[in-house]
């Protein structure tokens, strides 16, 4: 098959025969499980239990409310010890609500489990989308995003190509590599099930050829189906090339437009993680409640591959890896080039954690003070997508949003590379998703402003029409009448009442509050 | 357990700044070691002068901007700075010329932008071209490697005339000094002679002309390590050298005798350390690759307009200079393609 | 002499001629400056810019007659754009940035006087006479032009609460080799202490 | 459209005409006041240069006043203005204007006064763009360079020997800056040399008309300023005539 | 600028508004005659004189002039005024005369003149806008000579070189040689020892500015910790 | 030839803004953005061309043979002051659009002195008609030229880390010092 190109990218140290070199350990049921409601891109999910409910392994517990959003399920049995706050794996370090579940070492599915569907071939695609959305199902390639939602063809856009996505381009992750090995014909059947959904014609799977294990079990599995559709690529391993964009350019040569999703080109991309999720959900009726993480760098001490539970926390995941070595001081969820580092170990894991990885002072030596930037090019040399990143660094610092935007701000995939490659070490991709956010938050404003001019004008008009209509009208009553005006004083008397009235409530309201107090105590 | 929090990559830094500034230091120092060699203890001196008062002045002004001084100076641009504007001026010039130039480089041409990183202008080329059209007297003082030879200067002596500014006792400016090859060459067809009379000039053929070569080489073995090393692209030395061959081609085609050879255009005055280690200054040169480009092009252009029609013998410096001034519209206009546009780069 | 005075003075009657014209000819209304300007004002309508409201500060500036640093709801964005509109130098704001925040209404206090309808300028405000009254917060600018009025001083300005999903990356922190000494130590010196 | 409104349109000319009218009025008036003196001005500056190049000459007349133009090869340019310097009506020496061609940056111009025998009595460079700092020590401001021509004549050095030294001819040139001395050496060479083989011309040429002397004649040829020392400053280039 | 006493008005004009420094106005004549003392002083007084005269008559006008001439108006009674002032050079001052060259007539688009014109003169009394043509000029000439001193100090080495020019014969001994004229910074008296001068003293400005404020307010004297978001 | 030669002689060799020093104001003023700073160049080459051609036939045909060259400053400015009102006034009504990018400039062109300066140049130099033309047209052109430079330059520095008193005019006036730094390498080109 022919490859192509794209501009610019990384060859780096790969760390993946660390993890790769034990075997997958699946971990057994913590005590507590923290399971965010916002694990996704989109709107937070709706919690759909309270505290104290007795829950099945499976139940669903959060329900999408919108149409970009997922449902969250119940990854064991056990009991809702409320919605907590939280430290959630973001780059904020903030916490934010989590259903805590006591689980029960049972394990128990419930009686509502979704019945599996050996027959899926038979189903049409539409109530196998609605499974996946059921399902609870997003992107396990790291955007999170809604896999219901892609999968959902826009009107005019008719998908014909299906790119599976087991570049795992990142260094030290392996937990898509892992699945490879361990589940191809899971992930294939995954293929094959989202082929139906959407109608594509071929499936390009696309494999870093720094993956020779994965390459031949997937290989092995093609050639023993009857997947003649499917195409098992062998990509030459740069970094980001398992980017959606520069994937779709390796192996179609075509570029998805700016602003344009693949659909765009007819295609669609999906990691392996996510389409042996989609198989077991329609297969095995099984919704999205523990995926396989990749433990590893050199700050544990046996680095590998776990498969756990939604909710686990880190600390867990660690301790599974043989637990941290001396001296480490940073954890990183993620990959080291686009994962944002934890400031605590407590935190769960999520439906798109693929790695934790720690490290020691030694292993990322401090970078050195971040310097000017000197222009040298390098982050231009690198950038997939083409951009200069020194020029939208000199804007987002000056805060020259409109210019920013049309440097390209918005083609950035944030993967990391300019940053790597700079030697002024200046943190370029905070600073681009600063301006993203900043650009989204002025815009945000941008709509609230012109919300209130409209109102605001429009206000001043009906004024002006009140103004006009009361001047007719008291010219002519007026013209009428020269009489009395007693009005305005009774209205005074009115509004005089009223304050009274109202003082003597709020000093009535203090013990009012109180009483309200006593009232809640009683009740917990 | 807690941990510290940073932005991504977390990864092992790649290079550093100061690294890449002391990769163009090693770079130079064949180059240099050759001009010393044919000019004698003079290069060395000003070298180690300029360096010294470049890496002071820098101190100063950071301390004055009450900044930190270690970080600014290790980042070694200053002491770069300070050698390549050594090399640009005559081996025996006085020390105040050395002063005032390291002066205006550093201090106007830098700090006064902000330090490393923002300055629009080339600070050696700036530094430079401030003591040439300030005291061309001292800059059109090059030695000729015989004369020097002649009288056999000792280092003593040469701190002794740089740091007074005159010669020692009993020796003349006029014996020690020659024209430089460029200076000879526009000296002569301004008085109506041929190129072919200059070139084949005796004086001309054997003493000038190899000498600069070979330091030339040198400096372009540098370059070429620069390239490797990929502390340099290669985008601003070709474009730069190989407009300024092909104009002086084309000129050179139409009248060999009022137009000198490509080859001498290439290989005399300051063409290749311009090329590789002057127009590639990062900072004030255009930064898109297109641009870069473009930029290499306008200076071997400006160069050889400047050399063959303007009043200074030798134009890298200026046509420098001028570019400098131009990079940043370049790279207002010469964005690339960004993934996934069509057209031009404007998102 | 007279040749001179004829001359020009001749010149001047032909142009004057033309462009006294021309003045009619080519006359144009309105001022589109400010309706620009307008457009970056943020249209909260509070007045704080000593103006009654973002339009009259607006035509103010096109008139050269105000500064653009007046306007604390719009914050230094706007200071910065009124500035690249114009081409001025840009300033630093007049009075404090303040936090973002809606008028939340006591509704146990209130009495329906409807007094703070009359006052907020984007009938942000829901609520008929003698009957309990409650803003509508997507639409409430944080102007506090509805405190004052309110007889029972039962409106109070409530910060907007961010979440996790109004979290934003900050702005990095300038290299230590663009700070003073001084702030670098102080800046270390946190860092200490919060690790 | 709006309707002409011719009423605005009147006045607004005719206020425009009033202004003019008084602003020009004023102006000639002040114009009346000065002229004199402002042509007497002009002749002043070139009378001086004049006075300068011919020190020691012995004359009675206003060579100002005094002038025609010549055209040769040797003196670099087309229409060049002499100047005569007459004791009675016999000549007794001439300033020549000369264009030296091959100075560094383009041509010299110089003022040569020469006796009736053949001597130069001073020499001035008139305009130049020679690097300043370098080239410029001609200018007399700046060197007394320029008088080592005082007193030369085409057998005084003999005339292989008015070269500049590093040349094998007896006049300095300066450290760092040949090109320029050996181009003003030349010109002056080139000018006595003109003058040897046209002397008999020169030295018969007619005085003026009496009256003719302080009337305004626009072809008075004026002696540009002394080149500053910057070509490229403004009012380097020749202030010449904005105003008559 | 509603109104404000002659004090303001004179403190503008020098300082706080100063036409050179602050509004950036009147640059040419600025950088192009400020090589020497002399020159700058020459210049200055001729431009004081015009902004005067323009600044009363604009003012004693302002009531007639309509808008769609009313550019034209005030060039013409600055032009009138320049040319007159122009030719009285012309045959007092030859000298200066000729080293000011085109710079006099130019007096007349110094964007200074016109533009105290049209924000000032056109604004206010005849009296106060007398005082301000005088203040701005006197502020404008301050400028001009303190440019003019620096370069001449550092490009030749002396000071109130060529005086006769202005003051007559007497003039020439008021020169002052600082040091020998071959030991000049030349670049000082090149196009761009101009725009070097004239930035260092708006920096110098500047800073004074801030030592004055910092008296006020004895804290804010140190940077800001980060590159204000753009200036310029 | 000759008139290429004063094109070059114009925009570089003797470049109004940088060398000469006229212009000035407006190369401050207006140079904070490429985009403003290309309406400026653009509405001072039309005006400085006009300008050029209109005062040489004022010149020619009126001044002249009347013998007032003395009152040359004003005709000048008067036919400057006309032009640009003029201007400004068609383009606000025919194209808002081109007003809306030159529309702010045209009155500050008046006082742009290198209009002025051309007119009074053409006479000293006693340049014909076509000459005239494009002796405006090129300095004109070395205006805009070097004003879209500038501006560019600036637009970096704005985000620069200049010391505090030189933020601002300061450095904008030192930056166009070391680009007349640079022009000076024109200096002699072509024996101009
Ligand atoms: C804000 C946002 C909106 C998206 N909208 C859609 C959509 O409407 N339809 C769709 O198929 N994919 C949509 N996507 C998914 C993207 O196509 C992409 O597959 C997903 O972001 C994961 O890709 P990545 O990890 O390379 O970023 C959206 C993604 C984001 C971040
Ligand atoms: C720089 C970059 C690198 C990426 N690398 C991978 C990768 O190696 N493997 C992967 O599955 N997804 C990767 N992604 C995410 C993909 O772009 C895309 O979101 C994903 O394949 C879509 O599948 P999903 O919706 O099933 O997650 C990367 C994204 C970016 C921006
Ligand atoms: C910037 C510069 C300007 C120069 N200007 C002049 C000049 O105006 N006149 C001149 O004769 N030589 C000038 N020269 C020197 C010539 O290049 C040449 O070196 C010199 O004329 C040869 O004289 P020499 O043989 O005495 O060294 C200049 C040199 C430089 C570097
Ligand atoms: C390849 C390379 C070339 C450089 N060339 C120059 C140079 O020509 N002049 C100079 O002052 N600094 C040069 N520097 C150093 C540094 O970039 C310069 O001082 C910055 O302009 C300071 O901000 C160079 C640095 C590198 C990496
Ligand atoms: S790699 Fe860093 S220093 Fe180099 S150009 Fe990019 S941002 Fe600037
Ligand atoms: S993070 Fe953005 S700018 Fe940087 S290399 Fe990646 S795509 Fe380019
Ligand atoms: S301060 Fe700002 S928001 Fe408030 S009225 Fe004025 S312009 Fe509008
Ligand atoms: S509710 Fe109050 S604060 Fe909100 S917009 Fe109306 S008046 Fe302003
Ligand atoms: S003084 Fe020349 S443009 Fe203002």
């Amino acid at each position: 098959m022919q490859l192509h190109h794209f501009h610019g990218g990384l060859k780096l140290d790969e760390h993946k025969a660390e993890s790769t070199a034990r075997p997958l350990l699946t971990m057994g049921v913590p005590k507590y499980l923290y399971v965010p409601l916002s694990q996704h891109i989109g709107a937070q999910t709706e919690c759909v239990v309270e505290a104290g409910d007795r829950i099945a392994k499976g139940q669903r517990i959060g329900r999408a409310k919108d149409y970009i959003c997922a449902n969250v399920h119940a990854p064991t049995s056990g009991w809702i010890r409320g919605i907590v706050e939280h430290p959630v794996p973001h780059p904020s370090g903030l916490s934010a609500p989590c259903i805590k579940i006591e689980t029960d070492g049972r394990d128990r599915w419930g009686d509502d489990r979704l019945e599996p569907w050996r027959d899926w071939r038979e189903r049409d695609p539409r109530s196998l989308r609605e499974r996946v959305r059921d399902a609870g199902i997003v992107g396990m390639g790291g955007a999170a995003f809604p896999t219901a939602v892609k999968l959902n063809p826009r009107p005019g856009k008719r998908i014909h190509t299906l790119v599976v996505n087991g570049a795992e381009c990142e260094p030290y992750i392996t937990c898509d590599d892992l699945l490879m090995r361990t589940h191809p014909e899971a992930i294939l059947e995954g293929a094959r099930i989202v082929s139906h959904m959407v109608g594509a014609e071929r499936v390009l799977f696309a494999v870093e050829d720094n993956k020779p294990e994965a390459l031949r079990a997937l290989t092995d599995a093609v050639a023993s189906g009857e997947h003649d559709f499917i195409r098992i690529v062998s990509i030459p391993s740069v970094y980001p090339t398992g980017g959606e964009r520069q994937l779709i350019k390796v192996l179609t040569g075509r570029e998805v437009p700016s602003a344009g999703l693949p659909a765009d080109l007819g295609m669609v991309c999906h990691n392996t993680g996510t389409l042996k999720a989609i198989r077991e959900a329609v297969v095995a009726g099984q919704p999205l409640i523990s995926r396989i993480v990749t433990v590893t760098g050199p700050g544990v001490r046996e680095p590998r591959n776990v498969e756990a539970l939604i909710g686990t926390p880190f600390a867990d995941l660690v301790a599974a890896a043989g637990g941290y070595r001396p001296d480490v001081d940073r954890l990183v969820m993620g990959g080291p080039m686009m994962g944002f580092a934890v400031g605590d170990d407590a935190v769960p894991i999520i439906k798109g954690t693929n790695c934790l990885l720690a490290t020691r002072p030694q292993d990322t030596p401090q970078p050195g003070p971040v310097m000017p930037c000197i222009r040298c090019g390098e982050c231009t040399r690198v950038c997939p997508a083409n951009l200069l990143p020194q020029q939208m660094y000199w804007f987002a610092k000056s805060k020259d949003f409109d210019t920013i935007q049309d440097y390209g701000l918005f083609d950035c995939i944030e993967c990391g590379c300019c940053a790597q490659v700079c030697p002024s070490n200046i943190p370029l991709v905070q600073y681009y998703r600063f301006a993203k956010q900043e650009i989204w938050g002025r815009e945000k404003e941008r709509q609230k402003a012109d919300l209130a001019r409209e109102r605001f004008e429009f206000r001043q008009q009906r004024q002006e029409r009140e103004e006009r209509e009361k001047a007719e009208r008291l010219a002519r009553k007026k013209a009428a009448l020269a009489k009395k005006d007693s009005a305005p004083t009774e209205k005074k008397a009115a509004i005089e009442d009223a304050i009274e009235r109202a003082r003597a409530r709020k000093t009535a309201q203090p013990a009012e509050e109180r009483s309200a107090q006593d009232r809640e105590r009683a009740d917990g | 357990m807690r941990f510290r929090t940073r932005t991504s990559p977390h990864m092992v830094p790649g290079h550093s700044v100061g690294g890449l500034m002391r990769q163009v230091l090693y770079a130079l120092i064949p180059g240099t070691l050759a001009m010393a060699w044919f000019f004698g203890w003079g290069v060395l001196v000003n070298v180690v002068l300029s360096v010294l008062f470049a890496v002071m002045f820098e101190a100063l002004m950071v301390t004055l901007r009450r900044r930190p001084v270690g970080v600014t100076l290790g980042d070694s641009s200053a002491v770069l700075a300070g050698w390549l504007f050594a090399l640009a001026i005559p081996p025996l010039a006085p020390v105040w010329v050395l002063l005032v130039g390291t002066g205006f480089a550093i201090v106007v041409a830098k700090p006064l932008y902000g330090g490393l990183g923002y300055n629009p202008f080339n600070p050696a080329m700036v530094g430079y071209v401030v003591v040439l059209v300030s005291f061309p007297r001292e800059l059109s003082l090059w030695p000729s490697p015989e004369g020097l030879a002649d009288a056999s200067f000792t280092l003593w002596q040469t701190l002794q005339t740089t740091l007074t500014g005159r010669l020692p006792e009993g020796m003349d400016w006029d014996a020690i000094t020659r024209a430089t090859p460029m200076d000879m060459m526009r000296e002569a067809l301004v008085s109506g002679q041929t190129v072919h009379e200059v070139t084949r000039s005796p004086v001309f053929g054997s003493f000038s002309q190899t000498e600069w070569e070979w330091a030339g080489n040198l400096f372009l073995l540098g370059g070429l390590w620069l390239l490797y090393r990929r502390v340099i692209t290669w985008h601003i030395p070709v474009s730069m050298l190989l407009s300024l061959a092909t104009i002086a081609g084309v000129f050179w085609v139409i009248d060999p005798d009022q137009f000198a050879s490509p080859a001498f255009h290439v290989f005399s005055g300051a063409a290749i350390i311009g090329a590789f280690f002057i127009a590639t200054d990062p900072v004030s040169a255009a930064t898109t690759p297109l641009g870069r480009i473009l930029f290499g092009i306008g200076i071997g252009i400006l160069t050889y307009i400047i050399r063959t029609w303007g009043g200074y013998p030798d134009g890298v410096a200026f046509a420098v200079l001028l570019m400098n001034m131009v990079a940043p519209t370049l790279d207002h206009y010469t964005r690339p393609r960004i993934f996934g546009h069509s057209g031009d780069g404007r998102g | 002499m007279l040749n001179a005075i004829l001359a020009i003075t001749g010149l001047a009657l032909a142009f004057g001629l033309i462009l006294g014209y021309s003045a009619q000819r080519f006359r144009v209304e309105g001022d589109p400056i400010a309706d620009q300007v307008n457009n970056l004002l943020p249209q909260t309508q509070c007045g704080q810019c000593s103006y009654a409201g973002c339009r009259p500060y607006a035509e103010a500036i096109a008139a050269g007659e105000a500064d653009i640093n007046r306007c604390p709801p719009g914050g230094e964005a706007t200071v910065l754009a009124l500035a690249d509109l114009l081409g001025r130098d840009p300033k630093p704001l007049e009075v404090e940035e303040k936090e973002k925040a809606v008028a939340v209404i006591d509704e146990q206090t209130c009495i329906g006087c409807t007094l703070c309808i009359q006052a907020c300028p984007v009938d942000a405000i829901v609520g008929a006479a003698k009957q309990m009254h409650t803003v509508v917060e997507p639409e409430c600018t944080g102007c506090e032009l509805c405190v004052e009025p309110c007889p029972v001083d039962c409106i109070a300005m409530v910060p907007l609460e961010r979440g996790l999903q109004d979290w934003r990356w900050s702005q990095p922190a300038p290299s230590p080799i663009e700070q003073p000494r001084r702030a670098r130590r102080k800046a270390t010196e946190e860092r200490r202490e919060s690790a | 459209m709006a309707r002409l409104v011719v009423r605005d349109v009147v006045i607004t000319t005719l206020l425009l005409g009033l202004f003019a009218a008084i602003g020009t009025g004023v102006v000639a008036w002040v114009h009346s006041g000065t002229e004199a003196r402002i042509i007497d001005n002009r002749l002043q500056m070139t009378r001086a240069r004049v006075t300068q190049v011919l020190e020691g000459v012995d004359y009675d007349n206003d060579p100002v006043a005094d002038h025609h133009r010549l055209s040769d090869e040797r003196l670099g340019g087309e229409d060049l203005p002499v100047w005569i310097a007459r004791r009675g009506t016999e000549v007794v020496g001439v300033a020549v204007s000369a264009i030296a061609p091959d100075g560094y940056s383009g041509d010299i111009h110089l003022l040569v006064g020469i006796d009736r025998t053949g001597t130069v009595r001073g020499v001035r460079i008139t305009q130049h763009r020679e690097t300043p700092g370098l080239g410029d020590d001609i200018e007399v401001e700046r060197s007394d360079w320029v008088h080592d021509f005082r007193g030369r004549s085409l057998g005084d050095p003999p005339i292989e020997r008015w070269r500049v030294r590093r040349d094998g001819g007896v006049f300095d040139q300066f450290t760092g800056a040949t090109v320029t001395p050996r181009a003003v050496v030349r010109a002056v060479r080139n000018a006595l040399l003109y003058f040897e083989q046209h002397s008999e011309e020169l030295l018969a040429l007619p005085p003026p008309e009496e009256d003719e002397v302080l009337t305004i004649d626009p072809a008075v040829p004026e002696i540009p300023d002394p080149a500053t020392p910057t070509e490229p400053l403004p009012g380097a280039a020749p202030p010449g005539d904005t105003l008559p | 600028m509603i109104t404000s006493g002659y004090g303001d008005i004179i403190r503008e004009g020098l300082w706080n508004n100063n036409p050179g420094l602050v509004q950036l106005l009147g640059l040419c004549p600025l950088l192009a005659i400020s090589g020497t003392v002399v020159n700058a002083l020459g210049l200055g007084l001729a431009t004081i004189a015009t902004l005067v005269i323009s600044n009363t008559l604009v003012s004693l006008l302002r009531e007639h002039v309509r808008p769609e001439i009313r550019i034209p108006v005030y060039v013409l009674i600055i032009a009138s005024a320049v040319t007159a002032i122009e030719l009285v050079m012309n045959a007092w001052f030859h000298g200066l005369f000729l080293v000011l060259g085109i710079f006099i007539p130019l007096i007349v688009t110094n964007c200074a003149i016109i533009g105290r014109a049209e924000a000032f003169a056109s604004r206010n009394s005849v009296p106060r806008a007398a005082v301000d043509g005088l203040a701005m000029g006197v502020g404008f000439t301050g400028v001009l000579v303190a440019i003019g001193a620096l370069r001449e100090i550092v490009g030749q080495g002396s000071l109130l070189d060529n005086a006769h020019l202005l003051f007559g014969e007497w003039g020439r001994d008021l020169r002052i040689e600082i040091f020998p004229q071959e030991h000049g910074f030349l670049l000082a008296l090149l196009p761009p020892g101009a725009f070097l001068a004239m930035g260092l003293l708006i920096a110098v400005k500047n800073l004074i500015d801030a030592r004055l404020e910092g008296r006020a307010a004895p804290s804010a004297t140190t940077e800001p910790t980060a590159p204000a978001p753009s200036q310029s | 030839m000759e008139y290429a030669l004063i094109l070059v002689s114009t925009i570089l060799v003797n470049n109004f803004v940088l060398v000469k020093f006229l212009g000035l104001c407006p190369f401050m003023g207006v140079s904070r953005k490429v985009e403003t700073a290309t309406g400026m160049g653009l509405a001072t080459t039309f005006v400085l061309t006009l300008s050029a051609v209109s005062s040489y036939v004022i010149n020619e045909y009126l001044l002249t043979p009347l013998g007032l060259e003395y009152l040359r400053t004003i005709a000048f400015i008067l036919v400057i002051a006309a032009v640009v009102q003029f201007t400004e006034m068609v383009v606000h009504k025919t194209s808002p659009l081109l007003y809306n990018v030159l529309g702010i400039f045209l009155p500050l062109i008046t006082t742009n002195c290198a209009v002025l300066g051309v007119a009074l140049l053409n006479v000293q130099e006693a340049h014909g008609f076509v000459e005239s033309a494009l002796y405006g047209f090129g300095a004109a052109i070395g205006f805009s030229i070097v004003l879209i430079l500038f501006s560019a330059i600036r637009e970096r520095i704005a985000a620069a880390d200049v010391p505090v008193p030189f933020r601002g005019s300061a450095i904008a006036m030192i930056t166009a010092g070391l680009m007349s730094l640079g022009f000076m390498g024109f200096s002699g080109l072509l024996r101009l």
